[in-house]
């Protein structure tokens, strides 16, 4: 039940924050937010009360929905949805705020937008119910839509058109893939359910269980979004909103790592097993690729892109190695680059806010005028190097040992990466902060509101760099728990 | 050579139809196309009078009738369009009517 | 008392300084910066007194758990042994004088709190590195040093060239450091822990001598020693790492963390001892960087990379004697090197200081009677460089590798000839430099002159780069082990297999000799005859040799080519990502079918009736054909 | 003709009475509004006649005519259908013509023609119905005679309607002479005996087969849609696009349930090239249109195709998923036409893309339905069109139609491209661009009924379970 309302929280507050919005536009800001907090308060009390979920599912809500289908209302949370949802809200709330001053036009119908998509992103990673995951999967797309295609830069519909049709057609595939299984599932047990606990197992050949892997993977290779799928990614990061590049790097992004942890490996463990090498080999790439194109990008958010596009290799590498250590680094990993990598939108958008342009060509020097903002991105763009003490090394360097077990050859390749990522990120720091000021106006520096919000993000950034326990208890494989009852 | 009658019927038709039916692709005057139409539409009564003469049953006749009072109609209303666009392009040439395209 | 405040302390005061940012005022800071250091150094004496008398067992305290998954651990946790003790000395306690002489010398720099905020970080990452008891925390404090390398040399941002070398300092160890993380996923592989002890113990049972997995990763582990420590091939970037302030090159790229690589070996010694194959590569890289970088340093001009060069050049010695099995002589030198590197570079910085950042030792000359001060010690610390016999430090330290290079187990001829040849240049480029700086007429005019708290440091460095040597002794004159002895627990002895004390003699005869011709050919060269040096220089193939020398045997130029370049171009070509193509040329595809399409819609009535009757004549012919087919 | 038998027939005489009456209201006094009035009556009396049908199912009236839960579901789905089309009319001719009283004789006219063509099951009846639509539909096409567009969509529609209806003729002839019935059930059953298929017979149904596929508007038949759509008048569009495909759609699924038409391999593979056809034609003539009206007539073709999908199945599934698509595509249909009714003016209608820029800032209520509309169209959740989708892919899964179902999902993304092109215009800041000139008459009742659209597209797409086993059941009787 507690599920339900943290979904109803999202809409209702959608809802209210659009309605407020004709009385005082700052009131719908405050019931946005309002929203996200008390969302959040009730996660963390949940993990405060859960503190090793990882093991069992804590909660779950089950109703009949199309029965006719065998379709039901079905959530569930165990550790990794707890996560994940800790970091939906948590971010969720800085999105609200980041856009405090950014956004002035139709203040009520970003916000119902934002929730929105919150709402969808939740959903997705509580439901239990493969017809309800498409219906959540796709219910996402529409708000993120809206969001990049009305306040986004310049290019913004081009952008917002081609990650909807990406994400679409990989979405559909899926589609394809579930009811499939929902078939065979009933051929076999002739039950004809979509509910994930009844379509685990299902007996099938080897070719077929293949085919409806890839059917599942495209759609979240898709999201994820690994090469030679990710060129929405780059358009839709640069173009949306401050608010929008934080929630896709951050949210949207891990749902297809969620996608591929939850859905794909259980489903199909013996598919995974034989197209493992292949995706690791995809996340290696990726990781290799997405470094060399962000080396070379000249638009700050752009390049921030992807840099993504390189730490999800990352998660592709890791998921696919099969065992413990690069499964946990996964996990964490999908945490820090939601907070670095927002972290960095972030710092682009106040940037952005400051000197109206996003090339890093025409920055440079800004160090001086800006100290704060400065050290907040040398601490992220370390993060995103992968530097000791920071979450992203955590994440990695699990993984890597991790995936070493599984491939030596490609795990080298990966560590190559990191000297890339060096490469890049001090490229960042380089051309935005260090050498000689050009600009003759005088930049405000963070103010309180900015400040909040880049400060608590260092903060989690460094807990979970120095302390990411609380994260690897939560966090542990969520394979075994075969037995399950819903309460 | 002695063909079977109602296979020599249903040829007939056939061969009526196809007339029509080119008739329609080669003429450009409307009023033209449509008599064409009009005469396979007489062609499939044709066809179904055979047919019903074949298997001495009624229902062919009745279908015909049927086809006529259609036709009939068809004829009617076609004309009051053909007038109406006449009014307007100053021409029956089919091919003038082309205001909508792509 | 708890000796995880050594490192806790510094970091500590660099929060407080990042977070103060302009708001304290100077004074607090280097009141701040130095007492944080001065503090650690102090809780670091009382440690090794600890450990001193429960005779060399090792402290242990794990502070928290940094990461435990499914039998994989990590922990905060610290261990203080003899090795680590020396470390942790000599970095508190240089890195303390280091910072005094910093507030002089940055003292009207406007990112002052910065400036310390970066030095404690990097002093606790370092203290961090050198009492880490698992090789992931080591890794931190690794990485952690290697940030705080990056900041400093990048410290005046305003210059991009600074920038440019803080960016190859870091992405150069880097690549050295991935060596390392691979050492790091074998060695979990085969031990499965990657806590230091528990590796050695498991190493020696695991593994014969020579096993080739014990030696990819010994040589792993000596590529992460390179990158760090600047050895060959990875030594390009710590000339350029000059750019940063004089402190900065002192205390990191003299004094403390290019040692980092030297810690490392001697701290898993055990696995290079199973490795011959690793060790001899430390030997010889040893031996031919010493060469190389002294070569270099012989035709330097900036005082500074001179020195930088030295610099790469005495670590290429320790790593010889790691090479050669000779633990403890490497570790003594390292001390002695921190003390008279130390004294060089901070007295070399008085001198730029004076002469108002001038670099260039050309420009420079006949500061002996200008800075009397700065020149007693100057000499001394180049004496200690060169290892004049007898007085300075240096010459015990760098004598007992010369010795064991020749002597030990692991050691040969050949390595004894190269240590010798060192001998030589170091003599020459150290006294070249000196009688650059200090003889000949003025050409540059004294602005003012060092303050107290820059020459008080360099006084107390210089008396320790004379009596550091007396810890150790050799055979032949009075036979002092306090040092190798106090190492023993951690480090074990070196196998002397030619005990000879009268080799032992000539082989310091040799060296001492060598030493005095270098200095004197570097007097006959800078002071005698300048002219005819100058003529002989002036000859084409000496001016190529001599510019191919100055730019470290023209490394970066390899490395830009076979590397840096292609990955850029490559990059480059790749700016707008290939793979879109892909997508817009589909997408340009469905606009090309729809454009097709649009044409059939002509709005003609007749062309519609065509389409009509095409597609009645195609179902009706397909219909019947397939009929007759079947 | 027995008394139950006018019962169960009381939907179709109740409108062909009122079709007659509204004839002589107009002769004795034109009043725009009584006849609208007195026609809506007649639509909603038609409706509650079902009820007392309801008695008597199944109910066969031989030969011409059979009444089961099917026809009547259709019959209903009609006349809700032409019911809130004639309520988007009143204003929509009030403003335009002005002689407007005739339209409904016409609408009504063609409604029954379409509750014929669905209640046959035989030549003969099929024949009526068919021809009934058709001439009225001639009539109504061509209703605003002041446009020229308009009487130029007529005689095209015309001259291709009777040229289809001669080849369908054509092909009964065949049919019948081969087998000596024009009962469905009687051919079935002839052909069973004979077991083959002769010559004749199957170019009988090749040349039907091209008759209904005129109505359908499915490739290579489909080239008189978007003229007919952009010349006729929206209502009246709108009637085309859902009753008389609708309709049409109800016999061919009849006759081909009777003659078992899945038994015969090829005509299979013809219609299921004739889909696949249609899925792209529609949508790529529809990826870069600029005039609304077109894009929906392109996309009606594609959806077609996407039906044919279902059709082709041959599952029970399949017929399911095509009476809830058919609903789901009626409202979503209807509901699209509605905009632009509300959205066009006395002078000119709404048609172009450039027309709807900016427009959620300026009217957000009629652009969220328009994007709720379209979003259905393109199958997102939330909305019937996502749950008809996924019900025809269910279908295909469930059939095993790889294929089929590969060329949907691509059909679908390309879909998708022009119907958030329309919604992104309509999100466009209105200071990007100068906004469109139309002054929309936005009347109320058009409002009113958009929003009941509305709400039957969302309630369909969250909560589908009811109408789900209405469908269902009513399937088990006729498979």
């Amino acid at each position: 039940m507690i599920l339900l309302i943290l979904l109803f929280i999202l809409l209702g507050g959608a809802l209210l924050s659009w309605i407020a919005a004709s009385r005082s536009v700052l009131l719908s800001r405050w019931v946005a937010l309002g929203a996200l907090l008390a969302d959040l308060v009730i996660i963390l009390q949940i993990w405060i009360a859960h503190p090793a979920a990882g093991t069992q599912w804590i909660y779950s809500y089950r109703a009949s929905w199309i029965p006719h289908f065998g379709i039901s209302l079905h959530f569930s949370m165990d550790g990794l949805s707890l996560l994940m949802l800790v970091l939906t809200f948590f971010l969720g709330a800085l999105a609200v705020l980041i856009s405090w001053k950014e956004i002035n036009t139709r203040v009520g119908f970003y916000h119902f937008n934002l929730l929105f998509v919150l709402a969808g992103i939740t959903g997705v990673f509580l439901t239990m119910d493969l017809f309800l995951f498409y219906f959540f999967w796709e219910m996402m797309l529409i708000p993120m839509y809206f969001l990049i295609g009305i306040w986004g830069h310049e290019n913004r519909e081009y952008a917002a058109n081609k990650f909807f049709i990406f994400t679409q057609a990989g979405g559909l595939l899926m589609l394809l893939s579930i009811l499939a299984l929902y078939f065979i599932h009933a051929a076999n047990a002739n039950v004809y359910t979509f509910d994930y606990f009844d379509l685990l197992h299902t007996p099938m050949q080897q070719s077929t269980a293949r085919w409806l892997m890839l059917g599942f993977l495209v759609a979240f290779l898709v999201k994820l979004p690994a090469v030679p799928f990710h060129t929405w990614l780059p358009d839709a990061h640069t173009e949306a909103p401050t608010a929008g590049s934080v929630i896709l790097a951050g949210l949207l992004l891990k749902t297809g790592a969620y996608g591929i942890l939850r859905f794909v490996i259980p489903l199909f463990p013996e598919a995974s097993q034989y197209y493992a090498n292949l995706c690791m080999l995809l996340g290696v790439i990726g990781i290799l690729y997405g470094g060399m194109l962000a080396y070379a990008q000249t638009d700050l958010k752009r390049l921030i892109a992807y840099t993504s596009v390189s730490h999800m290799g990352f998660v592709l590498l890791g998921a696919f190695s099969f065992n413990e250590l690069a499964y946990q680094g996964v996990v964490v990993q999908m945490i820090a680059h939601g907070i670095s990598t927002g972290a960095l939108f972030i710092i682009a958008g106040t940037l952005y806010e400051r000197i109206h342009t996003r090339n890093i060509l025409q920055m440079g020097g800004l160090w001086a005028g800006v100290p704060m903002m400065g050290s907040a991105a040398m601490i992220f763009v370390m993060a995103s190097l992968g530097l000791p003490g920071l979450g992203n090394f955590v994440a990695e360097f699990l993984i890597l040992i991790g995936s070493w077990q599984a491939s030596r050859w490609l795990t080298v390749f990966a560590t190559i990466g990191l000297v890339v990522a060096t490469a890049y990120s001090l490229r960042i720091m380089q051309k935005v902060f260090f050498g000689s000021y050009t600009r003759e106006e005088q930049l405000p520096d963070l103010n309180k509101r900015e400040l909040l919000v880049v400060v608590s993000l260092v903060i989690v950034i460094l807990l979970l760099g120095l302390y990411p326990q609380p994260v690897l208890n939560t966090s542990q494989k969520t394979e075994q728990k075969t037995a399950y009852v819903v309460r | 050579m002695n063909m079977h009658p109602t296979t020599a019927g249903l040829l007939l038709a056939g061969i009526l139809f196809v007339l029509g039916l080119i008739s329609v692709l080669i003429r450009r005057n409307i009023i033209f196309m449509l008599l064409s139409v009009e005469i396979m539409l007489n062609a499939a009564g044709l066809a179904f009078v055979v047919a019903s003469s074949h298997w001495g049953t009624a229902d062919g006749q009745v279908m015909f009738m049927f086809i006529l009072a259609m036709a009939a109609a068809e004829v009617s209303v076609g004309l009051a369009l053909i007038l109406q666009l006449y009014h307007q392009l100053r021409t029956l040439d089919s091919d003038e009517a082309n205001r909508m395209h792509g | 008392m708890n000796s995880a405040l050594i490192p806790a302390i510094p970091f500590l005061s660099a929060c407080i300084l990042m977070l103060g940012w302009k708001r304290i005022n100077r004074t607090a800071v280097s009141v701040i910066a130095c007492g944080s250091l001065a503090l650690s150094a102090l809780i670091a004496v009382v440690a090794a007194v600890q450990v001193a008398q429960h005779n060399g067992a090792p402290q242990m305290l794990q502070v928290w758990n940094w990461m435990q998954v499914a039998g994989f651990r990590a922990g905060i946790d610290f261990r203080l042994d003899a090795l680590s003790v020396v470390f942790v000395l000599v970095i508190t306690i240089v890195g303390f004088l280091i910072h005094v002489y910093a507030t002089a010398y940055m003292h009207d720099d406007e990112d002052y709190s910065r400036f310390f905020a970066c030095m404690n970080l990097f002093v606790g990452a370092m203290l961090v590195l050198v009492m880490a008891d698992n090789l992931v925390l080591l890794y931190l404090g690794w990485e952690g040093v290697g940030l705080c390398s990056y900041l400093l040399i990048g410290f005046w941002y305003k210059d991009p060239a600074n920038g440019y070398a803080a960016r190859k300092a870091f992405i150069v160890t880097r690549v050295g450091d991935t060596a390392m993380a691979f050492a790091l996923f074998l060695l979990y592989q085969h031990t499965g822990t990657l806590h230091i002890q528990g590796v050695l113990q498991a190493g020696a049972q695991l593994w014969a001598k020579g096993d080739p997995a014990v030696t990819m990763i010994a040589l792993l582990l000596l590529g992460g020693a390179v990158g760090k420590s600047a050895q060959l091939p990875l030594q390009t970037w710590l000339p350029d790492a000059m750019a940063g302030p004089t402190p900065v090159s002192a205390l990191i790229h003299a004094a403390t963390m290019v040692t980092a690589g030297v810690y490392l070996i001697a701290r898993t010694h055990t696995l290079f001892e199973l490795a011959p194959a690793a060790q001899t590569a430390t030997a010889v890289i040893g031996g031919m960087t010493l060469v190389i970088a002294g070569v270099s340093a012989l035709v330097q001009t900036d005082i500074k990379r001179v020195l930088a060069y030295s610099t790469v050049s005495q670590i290429g010695y320790m790593f010889l004697a790691l090479g050669c099995g000779a633990w403890s002589a490497a570790i003594f030198h390292f001390v002695t090197h921190a003390f008279f590197k130390a004294l060089l570079f901070m007295s070399a910085g008085a001198v730029i200081v004076a002469l108002h950042h001038e670099q260039d030792m050309f420009k420079m000359g006949g500061l002996k009677k200008l800075l009397p001060g700065v020149f007693w010690v100057f000499l001394i610390g180049s004496a200690s460089l060169a290892a004049l016999p007898f007085v300075t430090a240096g010459f015990y330290s760098k004598d007992q590798i010369i010795w064991l290079a020749w002597s030990a187990a692991g050691g040969g001829t050949g390595y004894w000839i190269t240590a010798l040849l060192g001998a030589l240049l170091t003599g020459m480029y150290t006294f070249r430099m000196f009688f650059l700086v200090f003889y000949g007429e003025a050409r540059t005019h004294v602005h003012h002159r060092p303050g107290a708290r820059m020459m008080v440091p360099l006084y107390i460095l210089a008396v320790l780069s004379t009596v550091a040597g007396f810890v150790e002794l050799p055979h032949t004159l009075g036979h002092v082990t306090l040092f190798s002895h106090w190492l023993l627990p951690v480090l074990p002895a070196v196998q002397v297999v030619t005990e000879s004390a009268a080799l032992e003699w000539t082989s310091q005869a040799v060296s001492a000799l060598l030493s005095f011709a270098g200095i004197g050919m570097a007097y006959m060269w800078v002071m005698k005859h300048p002219q005819g040096m100058r003529e002989f220089l002036e000859m084409p193939a000496i001016v190529w040799l001599r510019g191919c020398w100055q730019r470290g045997w023209d490394f970066d130029e390899i490395y830009d080519a076979l590397l840096v370049r292609p990955f850029v171009f490559l990059s480059q070509i790749n700016s707008k990502d290939l793979v879109d193509k892909i997508y817009t040329g589909l997408a340009r595809a469905m606009e090309w079918c729809h454009n097709m399409m649009a044409r059939t819609q002509s709005g003609i009535l007749r062309w519609y009736i065509m389409g009509v009757v095409l597609g009645a004549v195609a179902i009706l012919s397909v219909l019947i054909w397939r009929l007759y087919e079947i | 003709m027995s008394f139950d038998d006018f019962l169960s027939l009381g939907p179709l005489i109740t409108l062909s009475a009122a079709a007659v009456i509204s004839m002589l209201l107009v002769a004795i006094r034109r009043n725009h509004r009584i006849t609208y009035a007195f026609s809506l009556l007649a639509y909603l009396m038609a409706m509650t006649a079902i009820i007392p049908a309801m008695l008597f199912i199944p109910h066969t009236i031989p030969p011409l005519l059979v009444i089961d839960e099917f026809s009547l579901f259709n019959t209903g789905l009609i006349l809700v259908s032409g019911f809130i089309i004639l309520l988007l009319s009143y204003n929509y001719f009030e403003e335009r013509e002005e002689r407007k009283e005739e339209y409904y004789l016409l609408l009504l006219l063609a409604t029954t023609g379409a509750m014929v063509l669905v209640i046959s099951r035989h030549f003969m009846s099929l024949f009526l119905g068919l021809e009934i639509l058709s001439i009225s539909l001639y009539g109504l096409i061509a209703y605003l005679r002041a446009r020229e567009r308009s009487d130029e969509a007529g005689i095209k529609y015309l001259i291709l309607a009777a040229l289809s209806s001669a080849f369908l003729l054509f092909g009964m002839a065949l049919v019948y002479a081969f087998t000596g019935h024009m009962d469905f059930n009687g051919i079935g059953d002839a052909l069973r005996q004979t077991g083959h298929l002769p010559v004749t017979v199957m170019a009988g149904f090749a040349m039907m087969l091209i008759g209904v596929g005129f109505k359908l508007g499915i490739v290579p038949f489909h080239m008189w849609a978007p003229d007919v759509y952009e010349g006729a008048p929206l209502p009246v569009a709108a009637f085309i696009a859902t009753i008389s495909k609708g309709g049409m759609l109800v016999v061919l699924i009849r006759f081909y349930q009777d003659i078992h038409g899945n038994e015969y391999t090829m005509l299979w593979w013809v219609l299921a090239i004739i889909a696949v056809a249609s899925m792209f034609a529609g949508n790529w003539l529809a990826l870069r249109q600029e005039n609304i009206k077109r894009i929906l007539a392109y996309s009606s073709i594609a959806h077609m195709g996407y039906i044919l999908v279902a059709f082709l199945s041959g599952v029970q599934t399949g017929l399911e998923a095509i009476s809830f698509y058919l609903v789901a595509y009626f409202i979503t249909s209807i509901g699209a036409f509605g905009v632009l009714i509300v959205m066009s003016s006395s002078v000119q209608d709404a048609e172009t893309v450039e027309d709807y820029r900016g427009m959620f800032w300026r009217y957000p209520w009629v652009a969220v339905v328009f994007t709720a509309m379209l979003l259905s169209l393109a199958g997102i959740p939330l909305t019937a069109g996502f749950i008809g989708k996924f019900y025809i892919v269910m279908a295909g899964v469930n059939a095993h139609m790889w294929f089929l179902l590969f060329m949907l999902v691509i059909n679908s993304v390309i879909g998708l491209y022009y119907y958030i092109r329309i919604i992104a215009m309509m999100f466009k800041l209105p200071d990007t661009g100068a906004g469109s000139v139309i002054k929309p008459a936005l009347p109320v009742a058009g409002n009113i009924t958009l929003m009941l659209l509305t709400a039957l597209l969302l309630g369909l797409g969250i909560y589908p379970t009811a109408m789900m086993q209405l469908i269902q059941q009513m399937m088990k009787m006729i498979v």
